[in-house]
C-alpha cells in the first residue's frame, strides 16, 4: 500500500482547565481530554469525514492534523515525512477551511487583501499584477467574479463568503485541506452549493480532505472513508457507503438512527455526552450503551481491523461480559 | 467560592506588596536629600546627620524598606514632623473626616445612578433617556473643583444656606454635622453618580436586549419585575467591578474637595504633607491610600460573587 | 365560537423592521390557521422571516409597532386589540413560547425552581403548588434528579437538560399554543432526537397546538402535521406534511427537499439552488423566487397569492395554481 | 468597518444630533484658540492693568482678574497648553499601554502576561491624582537639568499623567485582543504559515483600533482634567503662565466676596473642553459600532 498522505499516529490532546490562581497549589490541575490515542490515515486523493457530536473532540483533531496546535502525545506524519522538520512548507501543502465564515475572514480587509495574504506570506507572485492576478484567477474557480476583490467581508453573503474563505485555503496551491464544518454555518439552498463546489475542486486540482462534519447525509455523500468520534476516540471507521449501510459501533449506530429518523422517537442512547475533564473509565459510551456489560466500564476497548475499517467495541472483541 | 476568593484576596495582597515597594522607592529614589528636605534652610552638617541616622538613612536599601513594611504591618507608620506625632495617630484622627465624606457621597450617587440608569434603560430613546443622558455628560465632564466653587458661590455667598467649608462631626450634632458635609459630598458625589448610571445604563440595556428577557416577558413576567429584578440583578454584576473600582478613586478625589471646603480629612493632610515634604506622612498616607483601594476592590469580589453563581458554583 | 373556528388565526401579517440597511418586510401579508391540538411547521432559511413572523403572530415581536397590518386571532380574541395587562393574562396560560439557544434563554442568576414556578405564582397559584407542578415536569421530562436540579442555576446543567426546562417552564400553566423557535437547532442529533420525541409526548397529552419554526425540514417532518414554507417574508406553500413532502407544488419547495443530500457522491451533484436569498430590504414585487427558479417567466413578476391548489394544500406560484 | 462608512456614519451622527453637532463645533473652537491665540484675543494674557476686578462688560468680554489682566485673553492663551497636555499625555500612554497589552493578551494565559498585568495592577492600585500630586511635588515644581538636557516642568507634568494612564490602555487593549484572539480569522492567517507578529500588528491590532480610538478620546477628556487639577493645586503650570486649572486657584479667594467671574469663566471652559471630548468619544463609539446600532434599531 502507498504511504498516506497524512497519518496520525496515537495523537492526544490535553488543555488544562483554566482555575483560580492558588487552585493549582492545592491539587493537580484538572485536564480536559479533547483527543485521545487517535490514530488515523489518509489516503492521496481521499475525502476522509470525521463525524461526532459537540466535544467529541473532531475539531481538535482536525486542528491537531494541521499542526496548529501541539498534540500532547503522538505524531503526525505527512506525506511519509515529519512536517515539524519545514512548517513552512507543511503550510504551503496543508491548509484549512473553517466553520464561521463571518469570523474566519477579516472584517477590516478587503476580500483581495485577504486573498493576497498567503500569497504574501509565502513570497508567491512576484509582482503586485501577478498577485492580484492570481487573486481574480482564486475568485473565478470558486464562483465569485474577479471584482468581488474590492469588497468586504460584511458586504457578502455566507455563502460568498464561505467561497472566500475556500480561495484562501487554495491560495497557495496546497495538496490537502482540513474542512471544519464548512457548510454547517449556511442555509440548506447555500450548503448544496458550497458542497459540489467543493466536490469539483477536490477532483479538479486532485485534493485530499479531511472533511469534519455532524451532518450525517452530507458526509455520506461527500466522503470515501468516515470515521466516527466519541468523547476524543474514534469509535469505528469505514467506508462511507458502509457506515451508512451497516454501522457496528452501537453510538454509530445511534447517530444513524437519529439522523434519519422519521417520526419523533428518542435516540435510545439517554443522556448527553459527559463531561470530557472526567470521561467514564473503560469504553467512554458505556453508560449510554444499550449493550454495555460489565467488561465496558473496566476495559478501554481496543480498535480491531485494519487501517482502513476498524471498530473499538467490546461486542466485536470477545463480548462484553 | 472559596478558591475565587482566595485567589483574588492573593492577587490583591500581591498588588499591595508591589505597591509599597513602588511608594518606598519613588520616595527614596527622589532627588535631593529627604535628610535635608526635613531641616530648615540653616541646619547644620552634624544635624543633618544627626537626622539621616533617625531615619535610617545611612543602612541598605532592602533592610529600610524591611524596617518600614514591618512597622506598616504593626502599625508605625513613623512620625510626622510637621505635626510631630506619629502618623498612625495622625490618620487615625483624619480618617474619619474622609470616611464621613466618602459614605456620604456614596449614599448620594447610588441614590441618583440606580434609578435614573435602570429608568433611562427601560425607557431608552425616550425624553427621560436623553435627559438623563445629557445630565450623565454634564456630570462626569463637570472639574469637582469648579463645581465645588460654584456651590460655595451659590448656596454659600448668595443665598447662605449652608456653611461654605469646616467639618462638624457627626458627634457634636447632626444637623449641622450634615449641613457640613452636604456640599462636599454632592461636588464629590456627582462624577461618581454619573459614571455609575452611565455604567449601569449601558449594562442594562445590554440585559433587557437578551433572549431570556424576552422568555421570561413571554411567559407573562411583568414588565417592572423584569426590569428592576431580572435586568437589575444581571446587570449590576458588571457594573459592580467598575463602581469599586471608581469608589477607590472617589475617595483619592476627596483630596480636591477636601482642600476647597477645608475638610481636616486624610485627602488634604496628603495635600499638605507633601508641599511640606512630610516623607513619613507621604509614605503612610499613600500606602493607606492603596490598602483602601485593594480593600474596597476585595469588598467588591465578594459582592460579586454573592450576586453571581455561575461564580460561587 | 364556531365549531369549525381555528384555535389561532392570522390573516395578512405585515410586519416591518427597522434596520441600519433600511426598512425589512419579514412578513408580508402572511395568512394560516392553526387547529386546536395541531402542529403547524413553518419552513425557511434565516433571514426568511419566519422568527419575525412568528414572534409578531402572538405580539411577541420588538418594537410592537412592527406589526403594520393584519388580523390575529387566538381562541375567539382580537390579539391585536387586547392591552399589555389583557396580552400578560394570555402569556404561559394560553400561550407559551420556547427558543433556539437555551442557554441564553434562562436567567443566569436565577435557580430553575424559582424560574419555573413564578411563572405560575404569577397566574395565581400557590407556592406548594408551583412547586410541585415544576418537580412533576422535571420527572415528565425524564430530568434525572429532579428535585436537585429544581435549586440549580442554569450554567449547572448541560445543554440538552437546559432545552428541557426551557420546555418545562413553557408548559407550568399548561397553554393551548407552543411557540417554539428553532427548539433543538443548538443541540445534537441524538439529543435532539430525544428532545422532539419528548416534545411529541408532551404535547399530545396537553393536547396543545404548536407553532414549530424551523430551517430543518426533517425536524418538521418528524412532529408536525401540516407545514408552511417561507420565502423571503411571504409564504410560498401550506399543506399537510407528507404531501408537501412527497409532492411539493411550489418550485422553492421542491428545490428545497432536492438540495438535501439522500445518496452517495457518484449519484451527481447535488441540485442545489442557485443564487442567494434576496435581501429583504430591497423587495420588488412579484414571487420573491423568480431570480433562482429554473421555471420563472414574465408571470412571476406579478404579485403571487397563495391559492388552493388540493386537498387543504395551498400554493403561491402560478404554475400550480394554474 | 472601512473608513469611509465611519465617516459617513460620523457625519450623519453629527447632522441628526444638535448636541454632537454643538460638540465639534467646540473642539473646532479650542483648535483655532490654541493655534492662534493672539489674533482672538486682543489683550496680553499677562500683561496687568490698574482696572483691578472688573466684572465682565465690552472691554474686558470676562472681567479683569486681581492684577487687572485680562479674563478672556488669559482663558485663550490657556488652550494651547490644556490641549498640547491632553493630547501628548495621550499618546505616552497609547505608545507604551498598545503593545504592552497587546502582548500580554497575546502570551495569555502565561508568565508574560501575568508579569505585564501584574505591574499594572500595582499602577491602577493608585488613585491617580494621588500618585501624581506624590510624584510631581516630588519632582518639584521648577525645570530640571539632566546632564546637558533641560526638561521643563510641563514636560514632566504630561510624562507623568501620560505614564498613570499607560495601565487602563493597555487594560482596554488587552480586553479587546482577547476577544479578536478568538475569532477564526487569527487561525486562518496561522494556518497558512503567517508569522506571530505578522498575525498581532496586521491582523490583530487593525481590528481593535475602534475600542482603542474611543477609549483615548475619552482619555483627552480625563487628561484635560487631570492637568486642570494638578494646576489648581499649584501643582501643574506654574504662574504667570496661563491655565484654566490655575485661574481657577487664583479664584478661591474671591468667591467669598463675590467676584464670580473669576471663577465662572476659566471653570466652564475646563468644563466645556473636558464635555466636548467625552462627547466626541461617545459619538465615535456610535459610528464605530454599526453593531450598537442595529441592536438599537431591532430592541
Amino acid at each position: 500500500m502507498k504511504t498516506p498522505l497524512l497519518e496520525l499516529a496515537a495523537v492526544s490532546k490535553h488543555y488544562e482547565v483554566a482555575a483560580a490562581p492558588l487552585a493549582g497549589l492545592l491539587s493537580e490541575r484538572p485536564k480536559v481530554r479533547a483527543v485521545e490515542g487517535v490514530s488515523l490515515s489518509v489516503a492521496q486523493g481521499e475525502i476522509m469525514g470525521l463525524v461526532g457530536e459537540s466535544g467529541s473532540g473532531k475539531s481538535t483533531l482536525g486542528r491537531l492534523a494541521l499542526l496548529l496546535e501541539p498534540p500532547t502525545a503522538g505524531s503526525v506524519r505527512f506525506a511519509g515525512a515529519d512536517p515539524q522538520a519545514d512548517l513552512n512548507a507543511f503550510r504551503r501543502r496543508a491548509q484549512m477551511v473553517f466553520q464561521d465564515p463571518q469570523s474566519s475572514l477579516n472584517r477590516s480587509k478587503t476580500v483581495g487583501e485577504i486573498l493576497a495574504m498567503p500569497l504574501q506570506v509565502h513570497d508567491v507572485g512576484a509582482s503586485r499584477v501577478a498577485r492580484r492576478a492570481r487573486v481574480a484567477e482564486l475568485l473565478t474557480s470558486v464562483g465569485l467574479r474577479a471584482d468581488a476583490a474590492t469588497r468586504y467581508p460584511h458586504e457578502l453573503s455566507g455563502g460568498q463568503r464561505q467561497r472566500v474563505g475556500i480561495a484562501r485555503a487554495l491560495a497557495i496551491e496546497p495538496a490537502f485541506i482540513v474542512l471544519d464544518e464548512p457548510t454547517s454555518a449556511l442555509d440548506v439552498s447555500i450548503q448544496a452549493q458550497i458542497a459540489n463546489l467543493l466536490v469539483e475542486l477536490q477532483q479538479r486540482l486532485a485534493l485530499t480532505y479531511l472533511f469534519i462534519s455532524h451532518d450525517l447525509r452530507l458526509v455520506r455523500w461527500l466522503c470515501d472513508r468516515v470515521a466516527v468520534m466519541y468523547l476524543g476516540r474514534i469509535v469505528e471507521t469505514g467506508s462511507a457507503a458502509a457506515l451508512w449501510q451497516a454501522p457496528r459501533h452501537p453510538y454509530a449506530q445511534a447517530l444513524l438512527a437519529a439522523a434519519t429518523a422519521e417520526r419523533a422517537a428518542p435516540s435510545g442512547i439517554g443522556g448527553e455526552v459527559p463531561s470530557p475533564i472526567a470521561p467514564p473509565p473503560g469504553c467512554a459510551f458505556h453508560p449510554r450503551c444499550a449493550f454495555a456489560g460489565p467488561r465496558c466500564a473496566r476495559e478501554v476497548p481496543a480498535s480491531r481491523g485494519d487501517a482502513q475499517t476498524n471498530v473499538a467495541c467490546h461486542l466485536y472483541d470477545g463480548g462484553v461480559a | 467560592m472559596i478558591g475565587f476568593l482566595a485567589g483574588r484576596a492573593a492577587s490583591l495582597a500581591l498588588v499591595l506588596f508591589g505597591a509599597s515597594i513602588l511608594i518606598f522607592l519613588v520616595v527614596r529614589a527622589l532627588p535631593g536629600d529627604p535628610a535635608v528636605a526635613l531641616m530648615t534652610q540653616n541646619a547644620t552638617p552634624e544635624m543633618i546627620a544627626e537626622m539621616r541616622r533617625t531615619l535610617g538613612l545611612e543602612r541598605g536599601l532592602p533592610t529600610q524598606f524591611a524596617l518600614w513594611l514591618g512597622g506598616a504591618l504593626g502599625g508605625d507608620l513613623g512620625r510626622s514632623f510637621m505635626f510631630s506625632m506619629d502618623v498612625s495617630a495622625l490618620i487615625g484622627e483624619r480618617f474619619p473626616v474622609t470616611l464621613h465624606l466618602a459614605l456620604t457621597s456614596l449614599a448620594i450617587a447610588l441614590a441618583i445612578a440606580i434609578p435614573t440608569g435602570v429608568l433611562a434603560a427601560a425607557n431608552k430613546g425616550k425624553a427621560l433617556d436623553h435627559l438623563c443622558r445629557v445630565v450623565a455628560m454634564v456630570g462626569i465632564s463637570m472639574p469637582v473643583f469648579w463645581q465645588g466653587l460654584l456651590m460655595i458661590l451659590l448656596f454659600a455667598v448668595t443665598l447662605g444656606w449652608l456653611p461654605p467649608g469646616g467639618y462638624v462631626s457627626p458627634a457634636s450634632g447632626l444637623g449641622d454635622s450634615f449641613a457640613h458635609i452636604l456640599l462636599p459630598s454632592v461636588a464629590l458625589g456627582t462624577a461618581y453618580a454619573a459614571t455609575v448610571m452611565r455604567m449601569l445604563r449601558a449594562s442594562m440595556l445590554d440585559v433587557l436586549g437578551r433572549e431570556h428577557i424576552a422568555v421570561a416577558r413571554a411567559h407573562g413576567i411583568p414588565e417592572r419585575t423584569l426590569v428592576w429584578r431580572d435586568a437589575l440583578h444581571n446587570a449590576a454584576i458588571p457594573t459592580l467591578t467598575a463602581v469599586g473600582f471608581s469608589f477607590g478613586y472617589l475617595l483619592a478625589g476627596a483630596v480636591l474637595t477636601e482642600v476647597i471646603f477645608n475638610l481636616p480629612g486624610m485627602g488634604r493632610l496628603l495635600y499638605e504633607s507633601i508641599l511640606a515634604r512630610d516623607y513619613p506622612l507621604v509614605q503612610g498616607l499613600v500606602l493607606l491610600n492603596v490598602a483602601v483601594f485593594v480593600a474596597i476592590n476585595f469588598a467588591m469580589d465578594a459582592l460579586y460573587v454573592a450576586l453571581d453563581p455561575r461564580i460561587r458554583r | 365560537m364556531l365549531e369549525s373556528e381555528p384555535l389561532f388565526r392570522v390573516r395578512n401579517l405585515t410586519t416591518r423592521l427597522n434596520t441600519e440597511a433600511g426598512a425589512i418586510v419579514p412578513s408580508d401579508s402572511v395568512s394560516f390557521d392553526i387547529a386546536a391540538g395541531e402542529v403547524l411547521g413553518l419552513v425557511g432559511e434565516s433571514g426568511s422571516g419566519k422568527s419575525v413572523t412568528a414572534r409578531a403572530s402572538v405580539r411577541l415581536q420588538k418594537p410592537d409597532d412592527a406589526i403594520k397590518a393584519g388580523e390575529l386571532w387566538f381562541a375567539g380574541r382580537d390579539l391585536r386589540r387586547l392591552d399589555a395587562a389583557q396580552l400578560r393574562e394570555l402569556r404561559a396560560s394560553e400561550i407559551a413560547m420556547i427558543v433556539q439557544d437555551p442557554a441564553a434563554a434562562l436567567n443566569p442568576v436565577m435557580t430553575v425552581g424559582a424560574q419555573l414556578t413564578r411563572v405560575a405564582r404569577e397566574k395565581g397559584m400557590s407556592e406548594q403548588d408551583a412547586a410541585a407542578r415544576a418537580l412533576e415536569l422535571l420527572v415528565q421530562l425524564r430530568i434525572a434528579d429532579p428535585t436537585r436540579r429544581l435549586a440549580a442555576y442554569p450554567h449547572e446543567l448541560s445543554g440538552g437538560m437546559r432545552q428541557r426546562v426551557l420546555i418545562a417552564l413553557a408548559l407550568m400553566c399548561k397553554p393551548k399554543l407552543l411557540i417554539a423557535d428553532e427548539p433543538t437547532t443548538a443541540l445534537d442529533v441524538t439529543v435532539e432526537a430525544d428532545i422532539l420525541s419528548l416534545l411529541d409526548a408532551l404535547r399530545r397529552d396537553l393536547g396543545m397546538a404548536m407553532l414549530l419554526i424551523s430551517h430543518n425540514l426533517s425536524v418538521v417532518a418528524r412532529l408536525c402535521d401540516r407545514v408552511a414554507v417561507m420565502y423571503a417574508g411571504r409564504l410560498v406553500e401550506i399543506g399537510p406534511t407528507p404531501s408537501v413532502l412527497a409532492d411539493p407544488r411550489h418550485p422553492y419547495t421542491a428545490a428545497l427537499l432536492a438540495s438535501v443530500p439522500r445518496g452517495a457522491k457518484a449519484d451527481g451533484p447535488l441540485p442545489a439552488i442557485p443564487g442567494e436569498p434576496p435581501d429583504l430590504a430591497r423587495l420588488a414585487p412579484g414571487c420573491g423566487f423568480r431570480a433562482r427558479c429554473a421555471q420563472a417567466g414574465p408571470e412571476c413578476e406579478k404579485p403571487q397569492t397563495l391559492q388552493q391548489v388540493g386537498d387543504g394544500r395551498f400554493s403561491a406560484c402560478w404554475r400550480a395554481i394554474a | 468597518m472601512n473608513r469611509g462608512k465611519t465617516i459617513g456614519r460620523l457625519l450623519g451622527i453629527v447632522r441628526r444630533d444638535p448636541l454632537a453637532a454643538a460638540a465639534f463645533l467646540f473642539l473646532l473652537l479650542l483648535a483655532i484658540a490654541a493655534l492662534f491665540p493672539e489674533q482672538i484675543a486682543a489683550m496680553s494674557p499677562n500683561r496687568p492693568s490698574r482696572l483691578r476686578l472688573l466684572p465682565p462688560g465690552d472691554v474686558y468680554l470676562f472681567g479683569t482678574d486681581q492684577f487687572g489682566r485680562d479674563i478672556f485673553a488669559r482663558c485663550v492663551h490657556a488652550t494651547s497648553v490644556s490641549l498640547l497636555v491632553g493630547l501628548t499625555t495621550v499618546a505616552i500612554a497609547l505608545l507604551l499601554g498598545v503593545p504592552l497589552g497587546a502582548i500580554a493578551a497575546f502570551r495569555s494565559p502565561g508568565k508574560i502576561d501575568s508579569g505585564i498585568m501584574r505591574t499594572m495592577d500595582v499602577l491602577m492600585a493608585f488613585p491617580p491624582i494621588v500618585l501624581a500630586i506624590a510624584v510631581v511635588a516630588a519632582l518639584g515644581t521648577q525645570d530640571i537639568e539632566i546632564g546637558p538636557f533641560t526638561v521643563p516642568h510641563i514636560t514632566k507634568v504630561m510624562v507623568v499623567i501620560g505614564l498613570l494612564n499607560v495601565p487602563k490602555v493597555a487594560r482596554i487593549v488587552r480586553a479587546s485582543v482577547l476577544v479578536e484572539r478568538n475569532e477564526q480569522y487569527v487561525m486562518a492567517a496561522r494556518a497558512v504559515g503567517a508569522s506571530e507578529a505578522r498575525v498581532l500588528f496586521r491582523e490583530v491590532l487593525p481590528n481593535c483600533a475602534s475600542p482603542v480610538a474611543v477609549y483615548a478620546t475619552l482619555l483627552v477628556a480625563t487628561s484635560i482634567l487631570t492637568e486642570a487639577s494638578l494646576s489648581f493645586l499649584g501643582l501643574g503650570i506654574q504662574p504667570p503662565q496661563p491655565s484654566w486649572g490655575g485661574m481657577l486657584a487664583d479664584s478661591r479667594t474671591y468667591v467669598m466676596s463675590g467676584q464670580w467671574w473669576l471663577t465662572v469663566f476659566p471653570g466652564l471652559l475646563i468644563f466645556l473642553s473636558v464635555a466636548a471630548f467625552n462627547l466626541a468619544g461617545d459619538l465615535l463609539r456610535d459610528a464605530l459600532d454599526p453593531a450598537q446600532i442595529t441592536r438599537r434599531g431591532d430592541a
